[in-house]
């Protein structure tokens, strides 16, 4: 399954801003764990996952081509 | 096929104080407006281990934003009998002293425009996907948290 | 002897937006400021059995003001970690669509700028001996009354 | 007693903006009966006193000279 992943502030330094993965996964744990697996340093991070644009209430089944972003805690104003 | 009017919320680099000027002026057509209600947040000089903050460089998830301040708009303007609402949010580098966030309400009784424009920056501060990373005048760089 | 520095409140005819945005201006050299937060009160042309407010007389007990504004911003000095406060209202006339009140606060953090902004509008309103009375269109005049 | 006597807003307009009383009043409330007396629409309006720019709370006691102000409800801003 293809998803968009997008990282932004301190987590992109981590991730990277934008990545295609090619992944088996079916929801956010999933992914989640992946992304962990990838880059241990996100363990000790804080953010929280917008799927579509949407913030991602707990688990969050995941469907071909969505757009997954990484949110470190929000600091605009 | 009706299409949604986007209200543009992004400026690039500081909000300079004579745009806001010629929004109040604006405003000044209205007759029905009795009270204006504004905020404007300021890029301070925070002083931390390694330095001071000499400037912030805002970064957002524009799509994400777009949708996020355009439901603020529309749950502000349903809850707080309003006559206008502008939103304006830095992105790019802002210097200490310069102003990045600058919110506009006005309504016919001071309780509307008050109370819509605090809410308005509370919501800013935790929904909108916009990110500051304070820059130390040592050349440093850190993470902004909001409080 | 020392002497208290009074402040001056109050200003002939309108409040011009020029001069908010100088105010605004000033404050940029300040750099441990974050938050600042304005009230503007405008002249409405609210609809009377006799008329439309075309605009506002407004007038003082001066002696009285002066006091009563000194104790509003002690207080609220007071009360609040505040870096400036300026309030200013108009005398005189003020036609519909102008500004007659503009209260500035600014703080380090926001909750400080926006609650003492808030809380000054509402002592004023209640305590500072300020009529307007409005003149209708047909030349006809009626006591503001606040709400 | 001597008694200067201040008026604001639609209360100047029933007795005149400022006026030098000489009375025999001891406190507010007998200010306030010579004053209905002499102007008895008063007696509908709205108004506090102010005693030397003070807000007068209850009844306040009167001194030879003080200032007395009557404030129609405040309508600043």
């Amino acid at each position: 399954m293809k998803i968009k992943l997008l990282a932004f502030g301190q987590i992109a330094e981590i991730t990277g801003e934008q990545t295609e993965l090619a992944a088996d996964v079916c929801d956010t744990t999933e992914l989640l764990q992946l992304l962990y697996e990838k880059h241990p340093e996100l363990k000790s991070k804080s953010f929280k996952l917008a799927v579509n644009q949407k913030m991602a209430q707990d688990v969050t089944v995941l469907n071909e081509n969505d757009t997954v972003a990484l949110l470190p805690p929000f600091s605009g104003g | 096929m009706e299409t949604k009017k986007k209200h543009q919320v992004f400026v690039e680099g500081p909000i300079p104080s004579g745009f806001i000027a010629e929004s109040i002026e604006k405003h000044s057509k209205k007759l029905n407006i009795g009270a204006h209600s504004i905020f404007l947040g300021q890029v301070r000089n925070d002083r931390h281990e390694n330095g001071e903050v000499g400037a912030i460089e805002y970064t957002t998830y524009h799509a994400m934003a777009e949708e996020v301040f355009h439901h603020i708009r529309e749950e502000t303007f349903a809850k707080y009998a309003l006559t206008c609402m502008h939103i304006y949010h830095s992105l790019g580098t802002v210097q200490a002293g310069e102003i990045s966030l600058f919110v506009f309400t006005s309504s016919a009784h001071r309780a509307d425009a008050i109370s819509a424009c605090e809410e308005i920056v509370e919501r800013i501060k935790k929904e909108a996907p916009v990110w500051g990373k304070e820059i130390l005048t040592d050349q440093k760089t850190k993470w902004k948290q909001n409080t």
